[in-house]
């Protein structure tokens, strides 16, 4: 869920974005890592990228009807991993403002904040967690993509609360209300997102072993 | 297939130098999020509107529509802004005059920050901005990285497109079962080629002499004084009217 | 007389924000007809095929099936989807599933057949495409030219009325062609009525009933296939050329303008026999 | 005599895990010619295509470039690669910049050359294909017929010696053709050697100097055009079929067997003309 081109008060906006820059920093110098090590992932990472993006346009059937789309944040995080993540989403939110008004540049770091950091190591810490207990494959996708979603609108609504306290109850107040009028949308899309994410790691690891593989997302066979 | 990217390639004012654009666009935004929005705000949507309708030729139904886009996320959240939950004495929904000014704040601010948005998505290809990206310090790899995912995003898209017309051909996405079938089996038949298009991308740009850099040369554009001026003065212009408004209305 | 199946009636269309588009179009397909519609690249016979089955809504103008105008509620455009089957161009873009018969189960699981149904579908749209020893394999390690029977087959399965295919010869080698050519002459045979758009002259001559001449957005005009292949005039305007066998029996004919009594012959072997009647056999 | 520039030895190839593959292979490349590679879908045609630019390393043979063996290193391969350009079928495959311009200049700028220099190398790449108005243009918003030019330019302007093009004409229309094949006759006059891979007979025929009939991962023959497109039996073999000028050609030959010493035609106007003088002119 963006956040709007000039929602936030400047102060919130320039701090989000402090905030953000460390994640996307890092992401990058592992990025760097890897294209020292093979130039041509280049091409990979720009693949990805790519994807995260035409996912995004994707319209999802959504319970309100009006047009939502996946975050793909899950999804993501489970194939890329997060630090990758990190930077292959602030590229493509970056790419959704400049391109489509979609989000903003003021709001691109409390953006990037919620769905391309706290969503993707949220959703991936989920899929780690609930494999290393013996969980299944589509256990693991729903919980992880659904509560990266989630997270993610949670984020939002704290980063709106924190930037219009309410006037009587102030910050608790505040994200109370945001919570549930998001949470209308919010939560049958996390759902929806959570079926659809286990619908396709389910098709990929039947149909794309060695692609998965290649990025490790399923660890190479033993000899 | 971008409604807003193919204006961006063919306004009047695509060859303009991206920088003058930016910093007409770049300019106004802080201006709109910085200066009290009841006062500036209006005139920056009129400024901007003005440019992008009249000035790069963009239709106005195509900036309406897209300045309309956002109005889901303003509807959903600004009116709860001047909406106040009281606890003191069970749980109480008021509502907030204080919370309303606010409300009408930001509504404002966000239209006038979104306009500044749009002339830049309506009159500028994405693709320029990015290397103005490396100036502020992003690492070259990464510009070159996004400059490729740019071109791919068009290639996909267009995968995607006729992909959904060939479900819908087949009466894919007829009814949430169905849809979320059709869906996933779009998503992932997308993965599959983006990676397969991936690697014969490799062959076809080593035969071109690729060996892990993209480096590529932009036409040559020259920055227009006069234009760089007007924009500062405009600019200017807008800063000082809005604030002088600021305090007649005091 | 004839009747018509599936019409376009003075259709207007534009994309967002582009120029190109359809402008005042009419086309009508008879019902066990063989019609192509053919024309340049670019020149707009996707977006027109497109609008055969709905996908994209004319802003002016109207599409009939059956004589009424089509309306674009969700039921009506189920129903005709059920009638008109549209096969697009690049194989690679309509096959999503991993293996052959998934694929072409797509479609008719879509209708609400019963499992039963649908596997005696798919078992007859692949025996129509002579691809059953393809059923098991994986759909990325098809050649090009198996890629297209596949996404052929998965819309035969759907068994529609109207069968349209857009450039179905384009990247085929000739024995793809050949092999493609009589798939579809069962089809017809059958009943189906087929549309294909292609810019190859010499296959819209050689196998279509009508041509419908398309150029810039609209069909300049539609009439039997020899007709409009041999009007110079028109094949110029559309940036078209004369196919081959009909430009050397005109050469023919203007010499002896007797034999325009037989009529232009339709096919390779019927021009060589036209020759071998005008210079004799071997001496 | 004529110097051979580029040639393959012998060559295997087999993908990890496939079956499809070249076996013992032998092609030879003169200074100047126009060569074909002419063989049905699926033959492996691209993937010899691969071993002449040095993508793929055969299994067995040699490649040999001015007749000394290409060795696999990292230097000897960019240098093979400035003096052999490939241009793949697909033109999305090549293309990956945003704007004509700017992709256009990736290859020279690869070769280490100047930006002077390489701006003047895009200017000639640009107007050799006739798109200096395409400068600025999105690469996304171009048609196929464009982004094909586009791609050939972005080669072009790194100026190598042989220009091998994978299909060149696929998916092209007749206009598309044309414009091509203008293009690819002012380079070939200009001294580049030209290679293409085509499964289209009748273009092979009135194009290449050379033609190496392919089937089944080796060159079953390579010589003169017209005697490899004569030879029925080997078109049986790759499953080809005669090109239509020279079938009727040799309807006509076969009953004024005199005839033959003027060579066959090669061309549509060319045929014309044969037949104007067996059946004298209109009456």
């Amino acid at each position: 869920m963006h956040i709007m081109e000039g929602f936030l008060p400047p102060a919130h906006a320039a701090a989000w974005t402090a905030a953000a820059v460390p994640f996307v920093v890092a992401g990058s110098r592992s990025i760097a890592r890897i294209l020292k090590e093979n130039p041509q992932a280049k091409l990979l990472l720009a693949t990805s990228g790519a994807f995260a993006f035409v996912l995004s346009a994707l319209k999802l059937p959504s319970v309100t009807g009006s047009c939502s789309h996946p975050t793909g944040t899950g999804l993501g995080a489970v194939l890329f991993g997060p630090s990758v993540m990190a930077v292959a989403g602030a590229i493509v939110l970056l790419f959704q403002a400049l391109l489509l008004a979609h989000g903003g540049i003021t709001t691109l770091g409390a953006n990037v904040f919620s769905m391309a950091i706290v969503g993707p190591w949220i959703a991936y810490g989920v899929f780690r967690g609930i494999r290393g207990l013996r969980g299944s494959l589509a256990v693991a996708v729903f919980f992880a993509a659904m509560l990266g979603d989630l997270a993610t609108y949670v984020t939002t609504s704290v980063q709106i609360a924190l930037a219009f306290p309410d006037p009587a109850s102030g910050f608790t107040g505040a994200l109370l209300k945001f919570t549930s009028i998001f949470a209308f949308t919010q939560i049958p899309l996390a759902i929806i997102e959570g079926l659809l994410t286990v619908i396709i790691i389910n098709l990929l690891s039947q149909y794309s072993r060695s692609e998965l593989v290649g990025l490790r997302f399923i660890p190479g066979e033993a000899k | 297939m971008l409604t807003s990217d193919g204006f961006a390639w063919t306004n009047r004012w695509h060859r303009h130098h991206p920088a003058e654009k930016g910093l007409l666009a770049g300019g106004m935004l802080v201006l709109a999020v910085t200066l009290p929005a009841p006062t500036t705000a209006p005139i920056i949507i009129a400024v901007m509107f003005v440019t992008t309708v009249l000035g790069a030729g963009i239709p106005a139904v195509t900036w309406l529509r897209l300045m309309a886009l956002p109005s889901g996320f303003l509807i959903t959240s600004v009116p709860f802004l001047a909406l106040s939950l009281n606890f003191s004495s069970g749980l109480q929904v008021v509502f907030s005059p204080q919370g309303l000014e606010v409300a009408l704040s930001v509504l404002l601010r966000s239209l006038a920050a979104v306009s500044c948005l749009t002339f830049l998505t309506l009159t500028t290809p994405t693709i320029d901005l990015v290397p103005l990206l490396r100036r502020v310090g992003v690492p070259p790899a990464v510009v070159e990285i996004m400059l490729l995912t740019y071109r791919l995003v068009f290639v996909f898209l267009e995968r995607a497109a006729t992909g959904h017309q060939a479900q819908i051909a087949r009466q894919g996405y007829v009814g949430l079962r169905n849809t979320l079938r059709s869906l996933g089996l779009l998503v992932t038949s997308l993965f599959q080629r983006s990676l397969e298009r991936s690697r014969r991308m490799e062959i076809g740009l080593t035969a071109r002499g690729f060996q892990g850099e993209l480096r590529v040369l932009a036409p040559k554009r020259s920055i227009s004084r006069a234009r760089v001026a007007s924009a500062a003065g405009l600019l200017l212009g807008v800063a000082a009217a809005g604030l002088v408004l600021d305090a007649t209305v005091r | 007389m004839t009747s018509i199946a599936l019409a376009a009636n003075g259709i207007d269309y534009t994309y967002p924000g582009e120029v190109r588009a359809l402008k005042q179009l009419d086309l009508t397909i008879e019902k066990g007809q063989r019609l192509a519609i053919l024309g340049a690249n670019g020149s707009g016979k996707t977006t027109l095929l497109l609008h055969l089955n709905g996908t994209l809504r004319p802003s002016a103008g109207r599409i009939l099936i059956d004589g009424r105008p089509l309306s674009y509620d969700r039921r009506s455009l189920v129903a005709l989807r059920s009638r008109v089957g549209l096969v697009l161009q690049e194989p690679d873009d309509q096959l999503f599933s991993a293996n052959v018969y998934q694929d072409v189960s797509f479609g008719p699981l879509n209708l609400g057949l019963s499992e039963a149904a649908t596997r005696s579908r798919i078992d007859a749209a692949l025996e129509a495409l002579r691809i059953s020893h393809l059923r098991d394999r994986a759909t990325h390690m098809l050649s090009f030219g198996q890629k297209k029977r596949v996404a052929i087959a998965g819309m035969l399965a759907m068994q529609p009325e109207i069968l349209i295919l857009d450039e179905p010869t384009a990247g085929l080698d000739p024995h793809g062609v050949n092999h493609l050519l009589s798939v579809l002459h069962r089809l017809h045979e059958t009943g189906t009525t087929l549309v294909f758009s292609t810019h190859d002259v010499d296959l819209a001559y050689t196998w279509a009933d009508q041509i419908a001449v398309f150029a810039d957005g609209t069909v300049l005009k539609q009439g039997e296939a020899a007709a409009m292949l041999a009007d110079r005039e028109l094949l110029r305007t559309a940036r078209l050329k004369m196919p081959l066998i009909l430009e050397i029996a005109e050469a023919l004919y203007c010499r002896r303008p007797a034999w325009a009594a037989i009529g232009p012959p339709r096919s390779k072997d019927a021009l060589l026999h036209l020759l071998e009647q005008t210079i004799g056999g071997p001496q």
